[in-house]
């Protein structure tokens, strides 16, 4: 009888190792080599510059609408690094920089961005999902994964990306809820980057994190700061550690913030004030990262001219080579493919209708 | 043969696959310890474990979402839906990624997944539990939808759902459930998914109907015969999705007269597909508009009333007799 | 089920899964029907098997052996007094009915038929609710009513478990060896009951409200066991019945008047065997077009066919001779007839045994049947102590008699009583059925030395010359 | 206890009956043997004896009804247990079923039980045979199974359900389903007055068996024509002195005998095809019916051992046939036994036509009006001129499933040449 605190297994923390002014706490900072560290920051400059690239091409009209990622590579970078090429990764729709890591070629990317199907194929090696666009949607096929990997006896080990506003959908608790009861290695990466779309994060919900939702399900849950490479790289590693080695599931909150606009068809200054954008640009994860590693000696400053021209040929070579393909592609008929395994009766007769028509066109064309 | 209700049948169906194949696993609300609120996986958690035959929570969305996971990774998951009123929780996992992970990832990755959901009414059951909404997955491009109509053929049939490579809705008549035994064989036997059958040779008219509507269809083709000297050939579809429309348009040519049969409301129902595909594939053989008896465009009445939104053998009859007049 | 009613559709619903119904359900299932057999019990064999016949035998036979031992000692062997151990006697009791319930069971299975446990009462002549089963409903074209009887009570003494005023069902599952033990009912059961406990050190008292034993049985028949009987039991009352029954914890207090006066006797037990009576009021009947008679037995007709056309009833719950082999007869004819077979019951000869020490069995006429219908016939009496088998195993007070057709001679009933009647009967029942005359069971070499020559010389004596006794002048030739 | 009168089987697959007249009423008493209605079927008209001697308690018909094998038409009061029909009719008649009542009780009381062996007892039932009237031949008065079985030779017993049930009656008209009429007739009143007359008894018989013949036998036609000049001439002869001994000497006589002969020469116009059994039955009598037109419609008396009869006899006989069946005195059997049919238009006037076999048959020869025609005669020298001559139109149709064109042409020209030269036919006739 009475009434007493309870206390939970679980806390939620709060971790933070290399500030926005680049103060380090070096009681925490994580033991990376130096090839590692290197690694991440071309992933980090490439993802940055892509990015960058696409913008500029769809301003063009050289590709269509997309969701540009600037200032979430950290958050993004910080956690891949961390799997192997037998962990699985299940992305949302806005971890381009995550998913080129993971060996996502730039020209998938452009295809999908102008409209072609070959734009969600999964390299043969690659143990990733397509990109999923319903919010939250996707988290549940981490957890089968990880259901699947644990019934297969495998250390491997899944990580899911979504966003703050996938947090509000049944999808995501029905997969905490379920990762947490079968104890599968799941790591859950929330990219809370403070906006869904128009809304905030205060609207979206009224926990004073999002990480501590963790609690609820019976699983670690800790928040980091999303620009923060070290801190998100240290918290990760730790919870990839733990799924591999059968201790269930973890969420991470990585907090950050969307630099840019939803997609190229949304205009934030319709819901967001533009200091509070600047307020975020000064806690730019890249160039943080980029001091870290100067001053640590890592990256030289002619070091770092070489990589960003090395980087930026090898996005025009992506570019030409995508543009060059999407003349290859684009047969309609393209569209009956892989519906099903076989092409059902009825889709054979409609494949046949669009043909006579194509046929038909290109006739016109001739005479007309 | 041992003779099976449908219950049994699709439990040796579930049985004899997980044998033969690891990767085949179940999972579902209730079906491990309580073989499911049917029965149908009755003690299959004591032959192949809590691994493979997965209690879930109850989260229609995750049990199919979780399904999708593990059918990408390499396994079968055979998934239960209690009742298929429940399943529009877990609608969009199966319009948005069951049925186009294939498409989107140009045959990479597919999800030879099945989900099966008892359907439809006559059971006396209480609200949400006896709707037939098969429209809705036949509607849905890259799922294939299956519905059998007696033990034998659902085994079967269950068995190459559970064989396809791409993701099959697998509709299970509660009505059917117990309502009769069959013979089932203990060996193997399967059905090519996309196929229907002749069940009753006949000259005078087609009736085309699936599941647990073929009953009726073929007591009112015994009274016609009987009473009418109506010789009514009978198209059991067991599968809705791909339907099987030389088989249709060929007896309907033969016939000339046709009546199509189902549980599921009248608009935009099958049976207005079953007809489209009949007057593109047989109009200039029709001898008279082809008659549709089927539940009303209304949601399925509580149970006191079901048996007359149900369609009853003596509507079928009636709309063959009708369509005989002309 | 969670959700809704599941229902079963079948050729032929078989309610009762007794010797009658299992005897309906294999018939058919072999003709080809669809059957689905329902039974609260969830093995096959109702009452018979699992607290009838086969119980009852098996103590009969532990008590045979008792007998057979003690008797042993006038032939120069002694045997130590038995030690009984209950438990071990139940386990042997529930062995002997388990391998057979589980035989019947798989013979179901092997035969396609759905056993379901389960309690079915009619909702139409073609429908029935069960209560307690998987299914709700079962839509059939034919049902069999195989639903047996029960014990008859006492007016205002129901029988209850653990009670020390026992049926017969409670007696068979050997609570105790009471010391002493009122058993209410002069017929087959009480006797046969009675002597189990007697055999077993129970003190039996007997009440019987006719004037005799086993009424139903030619008097002669009865006489030597009454006789064995009068000896076995403390005491045996005929015209009496209860008057008074009040049970205590440790004992029952029962009045009843002897030569007029009431007394008052304390029993440790009491065994109510006075009847059956037919489980025909708890199945829904009135919403079929089923007849009953005023005693509660379903009118059917010689296919076994009720008033009801898709309704046919076999056994006990149908009236006539409460034995489970006639119970089977009828449900194969019933079957046989739902089958589409022009089938009927006509048996002439349906045996009866006592399984008491002597036995009793008879069949096809007897004495005070063939006198009610006034049938003209003749005996033939062969007493066993002319009998060479008899004699050797010290069984003499016995006898065999034929019932004959004066002039023909052709056999119409046979009553034995002594060791091995049962065994003895079936020659008569088969010379009934095929119509043989006495000459013809005369003729028939019989082995020797056999109890079964004991029919051949009854014959014999209709033929005039008997070979182990001396022909009576009158019908000598 | 009431027994129940239904319509019996009067075999050769008729199975309906009208009403056309009820002599008796409720609560008269009836001795076996008594005449209780007259029907007339598909083939006849027919007088019913009562089978018992009771009190008719209900009448269940009415004059002018149309009443199927196994109704119940009266029931009695009397002390008779058995039913009048069979039991696998009464189990084909719901009506029947509808009609049966309460168990009634078991046998065993009833009577002192017949001895038999319970094998024979089950034979016995099967066959339908009632033990009480088997004489026995065992030892003692038992009835043995040799009892049983030459019991129910002697009284031909019907099948058990279960294989009548098995085996659909191929044969009888009921089999053919007639086509589904799928045509509503328009409402004719819009037009003008008309009337509704029961379209029963021998006319639906007719037309029955005419659907079924036609639709079950690819028929083929032979037209030709016969020179009947000499025959008429010696028709003309010979009628006075036939009509004398009380017949009419006719051309369908000439033609009968003409049949006779060809029939025997090509016998599969002599036959009947037997779908069950895939076999072809060929007979070895030669009934001859002949279509006879009366005021019901048509009816075809058949003649019987056409070979074996002289003219004479013939012509006596076909004549009182003819007057029976326009009188509705002839009796069901002189309808039945047929193996061939001719018809014969000529005396209305008809000329050429063609006719449909009358099934079983497989065969029929149709007659046409003898007329003078111009005909192209060529003497022994071979000179051709145009005469008068008397020239009657012949059509055989056959059923080509059994014979062929050729067998029919031959078939033909035998009748043809028969007709042509008297002397011939005189010949072939004896």
């Amino acid at each position: 009888m009475g009434r007493k605190h309870l206390a939970f297994k679980n806390d939620i923390d709060y971790l933070s190792i290399l500030d926005e002014n680049n103060k380090l706490d070096s009681e925490l900072e994580p033991d990376i080599p130096k090839e590692v560290h290197l690694k991440i920051f071309r992933a980090m400059l490439l993802g940055r510059k892509f990015d960058e690239r696409m913008l500029d091409l769809q301003r063009q009209g050289r590709i269509g609408t997309f969701p540009p990622i600037k200032g979430q590579e950290a958050a993004q970078i910080g956690a891949v690094a961390l799997l192997r090429d037998s962990d699985w990764l299940v992305p949302a729709f806005r971890e381009t920089a995550a998913e080129l890591m993971r060996g996502r070629s730039m020209e998938s990317v452009l295809l999908y961005y102008n409209g072609y199907n070959e734009g969600t194929v999964i390299a043969e090696n690659q143990r990733d999902l397509p990109m999923a666009v319903p919010v939250a949607s996707q988290i549940l096929h981490a957890v089968g994964l990880g259901l699947a990997a644990k019934y297969r006896k495998t250390d491997e080990v899944v990580m899911t990306f979504f966003g703050d506003g996938a947090t509000s959908e049944g999808d995501f608790h029905e997969a905490l809820n379920c990762a947490a009861v079968y104890q599968c290695a799941v790591v859950f990466i929330c990219q809370n980057n403070q906006w869904a779309i128009s809304v905030p994060l205060a609207k979206q919900t009224h926990s004073e994190t999002l990480a501590q939702k963790a609690l609820a399900y019976g699983m670690p849950g800790i928040q980091v700061d999303g620009n923060d490479i070290l801190a998100v790289y240290a918290a990760t590693s730790e919870a990839v550690n733990r799924a591999r080695s059968g201790g269930g599931p973890t969420f991470i909150e990585c907090v950050t913030y969307r630099i840019m606009m939803h997609t190229t068809a949304d205009d934030p200054k319709k819901y967001r004030s533009q200091e509070e954008v600047e307020l975020w640009k000064l806690k730019d994860p890249l160039l943080r990262y980029q001091k870290y590693l100067q001053k640590k000696d890592i990256l030289s400053e002619s070091g770092y001219t070489a990589l960003q021209e090395e980087v930026k040929q090898e996005i025009q070579t992506a570019i030409d080579r995508a543009e060059l393909r999407m003349k290859e592609l684009g047969d309609p008929l393209d569209m009956f493919d892989h519906l099903y395994a076989e092409l059902p009766p009825h889709l054979q007769a409609q494949k046949a209708e669009l043909a006579r028509e194509l046929a038909s066109r290109v006739e016109e064309n001739r005479h007309g | 043969m041992a003779k099976m209700t449908m219950v049994e049948a699709l439990n040796l169906a579930l049985r004899q696959e997980m044998e033969k194949d690891d990767s085949v696993v179940l999972l579902g609300q209730d079906i491990g310890r309580d073989g499911g609120v049917f029965r149908v996986t009755d003690h299959l958690i004591d032959q192949f474990g809590s691994e493979r035959v997965i209690d879930t929570p109850l989260a229609e969305s995750a049990i199919v979402g979780m399904s999708v996971g593990m059918a990408v990774y390499g396994l079968k998951p055979v998934c239960e839906i209690q009742f298929s009123g429940f399943s529009y929780q877990n609608f969009h996992q199966l319009e948005n990624h069951a049925a186009r992970m294939r498409w989107r990832s140009q045959g990479r990755l597919n999800v030879p997944m099945v989900m099966r959901a008892p359907y439809g009414g006559g059971v006396r059951a209480l609200e949400h539990h006896s709707e037939s909404r098969e429209a809705y997955w036949a509607h849905t491009p890259g799922l294939k939808m299956v519905i059998p109509s007696g033990p034998r053929n659902a085994r079967a049939l269950l068995v190459s759902a559970i064989r396809d490579p791409d993701p099959v809705i697998f509709y299970e008549g509660k009505a059917l459930y117990r309502a009769f035994r069959e013979e089932v064989p203990e060996e193997e036997e399967t059905l090519p998914l996309g196929k229907g059958n002749i069940v009753r040779p006949g000259d005078d008219l087609t009736i085309i109907a699936y599941g647990a509507m073929l009953r009726p269809v073929l007591e009112a083709a015994e009274n016609l015969q009987k009473k009418d000297k109506i010789e009514a050939e009978v198209i059991d579809l067991l599968t809705i999705s791909p339907l099987d429309e030389s088989l249709m348009v060929a007896s309907v040519k033969k016939t000339g007269r046709a009546v199509v049969v189902h549980e599921a409301p009248r608009s935009f129902g099958p049976g207005a597909e079953i007809v489209a595909r009949l007057m593109e594939g047989a109009f200039y053989y029709l001898e008279a508009p082809i008659e549709r008896v089927t539940g009303f465009d209304l949601i399925i009445p509580y149970f006191s009333r079901e048996k007359s939104y149900i369609p009853s053998a003596e509507r079928i009859a009636n709309a063959a007799r009708k369509t005989l007049k002309i | 089920m969670v959700m809704g009613d599941m229902e079963m559709n079948t050729d032929l619903l078989v309610i009762g899964a007794g010797p009658g119904g299992y005897g309906a359900a294999f018939r058919a299932a072999d003709l080809g029907l669809d059957v689905v057999m329902v039974d609260p019990i969830p093995r096959p064999g109702g009452v018979c098997l699992h607290k009838g016949c086969i119980p009852s035998k098996t103590l009969l036979h532990l008590t045979e052996l008792i007998i057979d031992a003690r008797q042993a000692k006038k032939m120069g062997i002694t045997f130590a007094e038995p030690q009984l151990d209950l438990a071990a006697m139940r386990a042997w009791k529930k062995q002997v009915i388990d391998s057979m319930a589980d035989g019947l069971v798989a013979l179901a299975g092997q035969r396609g038929i759905l056993l379901i446990q389960g309690l079915a009462r009619f909702e139409s002549s073609n429908t029935v609710r069960l209560e307690g089963a998987e299914f709700s409903r079962i839509h059939f074209k034919h049902c069999i009513i195989a639903t047996g009887s029960r014990s008859l009570e006492l007016p205002g003494i129901p029988f209850s478990a653990g009670s020390r005023i026992m049926n017969s069902a409670a007696a068979l599952t050997l609570p105790d060896i009471p010391k002493r033990l009122l058993v209410v009912g002069g017929g087959y059961v009480g006797l046969e009951l009675g002597s189990v406990y007697a055999t077993l050190g129970s003190e039996v008292t007997l009440l019987e409200r006719e004037k005799r034993l086993l009424a139903q049985v030619d008097t002669d028949l009865v006489q030597p066991l009454q006789r064995r009987l009068s000896g076995l039991f403390a005491g045996i009352h005929l015209g009496v019945e209860p008057d008074s029954m009040l049970e205590h914890d440790e004992v029952v207090d029962v009045g009843f008047k002897l030569d007029g006066k009431m007394e008052q006797h304390c029993f440790d037990r009491v065994l109510i065997a006075i009847g059956r009576i037919p489980n025909s009021d708890d199945l829904g009947l009135e919403h079929t077009k089923v007849q009953l008679d005023n005693r509660g037995f379903i009118l059917i007709n010689d296919q076994l066919k009720t008033a009801d056309e898709h309704l046919f009833a076999v056994g006990d719950v149908a009236g006539g001779v409460m034995l489970a082999h006639k119970a089977t007869r009828e449900g194969r004819v019933a079957a046989e007839v739902i089958g589409g077979r022009n089938s009927g019951f006509d048996a002439l000869a349906i045996p009866a045994v006592v399984y008491t020490d002597p036995q009793i069995s008879w069949c096809g006429l007897t004495e005070q049947q063939a006198i009610a219908d006034n049938v003209s016939y003749v005996t033939q009496k062969f007493p066993w102590k002319y009998s060479g088998r008899a004699q050797t195993m010290g069984m003499t007070d016995g006898f065999t008699k034929l019932l004959t057709e004066p002039k023909t001679g052709r056999i119409l009933g046979v009553g034995i009583t002594g060791r091995n009647a049962e065994g003895l009967i079936s020659e008569a029942a088969l010379a009934i059925e095929m119509g043989a005359l006495a000459e013809d069971l005369a003729l028939t070499i019989h082995p020797h030395p056999t109890l079964s020559e004991t029919e051949a010389e009854a014959a014999e004596i209709f033929q005039g010359s008997p070979t182990h006794m001396m022909p009576s002048p009158k019908n000598s030739v | 206890m009431t027994t129940s009168f239904r319509l019996p089987d009067l075999g050769e697959g008729v199975h309906e009956a009208e009403i056309l007249a009820l002599p008796v009423v409720p609560g008269q008493a009836v001795r076996e043997g008594d005449v209780i209605m007259e029907i007339e079927t598909d083939k006849a008209a027919v007088e019913i004896p009562s089978p018992y001697t009771g009190t008719v308690s209900e009448i269940l018909v009415q004059v002018g009804d149309m009443v199927v094998v196994g109704d119940v038409l009266i029931t009695f009061t009397s002390g008779a247990a058995e039913e009048a029909a069979p039991s696998p009719i009464q189990k084909n008649q719901p009506k029947a079923e509808a009609a049966a009542t309460g168990p009634e009780p078991r046998q065993e009381q009833k009577q002192k039980p017949v001895p038999a062996s319970p094998s024979t007892r089950r034979l016995a039932r099967e066959l339908g045979v009632d033990l009480h009237e088997v004489s026995p031949t065992g030892s003692g008065g038992i009835v043995t199974r040799e009892d049983i079985e030459a019991y129910a030779g002697r009284k031909s017993i019907p099948e058990s359900p279960a294989e009548t049930s098995k085996t659909p009656p191929l044969a009888a008209p009921t089999a053919i389903p007639p086509a589904p009429d799928r045509t509503t007739l328009p409402d004719f009143t819009k037009w003008g007055d008309i009337e509704r007359l029961p379209f029963r008894s021998i006319r639906r018989a007719t037309a029955r068996q005419m659907t079924s013949s036609w639709t079950q036998i690819p028929h083929v036609h032979c037209q030709d024509n016969v020179d009947i000049t000499e025959l008429e001439a010696f028709r003309q002869k010979h009628k006075t002195e036939i009509k004398a001994a009380g017949g009419r000497l006719t051309m369908t006589l000439f033609a009968m005998k003409a049949v006779a002969t060809a029939l025997k020469n090509y016998p599969y116009f002599n036959a009947s095809l037997d779908l069950q059994t895939q076999e072809i039955i060929i007979k070895h009598f030669f009934h001859i019916g002949i279509a006879v037109d009366t005021e019901n419609g048509l009816m075809v008396p058949v003649i019987r051992d056409v070979d074996r009869k002289s003219i004479k006899e013939l012509a006596i006989e076909l004549d009182g046939a003819i007057g029976r069946v326009r009188a509705g005195t002839h009796s069901r059997e002189e309808m039945q036994g047929g193996t061939f049919t001719i018809t014969n238009a000529g005396a209305l006037g008809g000329s050429h036509f063609s006719a449909i076999i009358n099934h079983p048959e497989v065969a029929i020869l149709g007659l046409g009006q003898g007329r003078m025609q111009p005909a192209v005669v060529t003497d022994e020298r071979g000179r051709h001129e145009i005469v008068p001559r008397l020239i009657m139109p012949i059509v055989l149709c056959f059923d080509h499933r059994v014979v062929d064109g050729a067998d029919a042409i031959r078939f033909l020209r035998l009748v043809i040449d028969a007709l042509e030269d008297p002397d011939e036919l005189l010949i072939t006739m004896i």
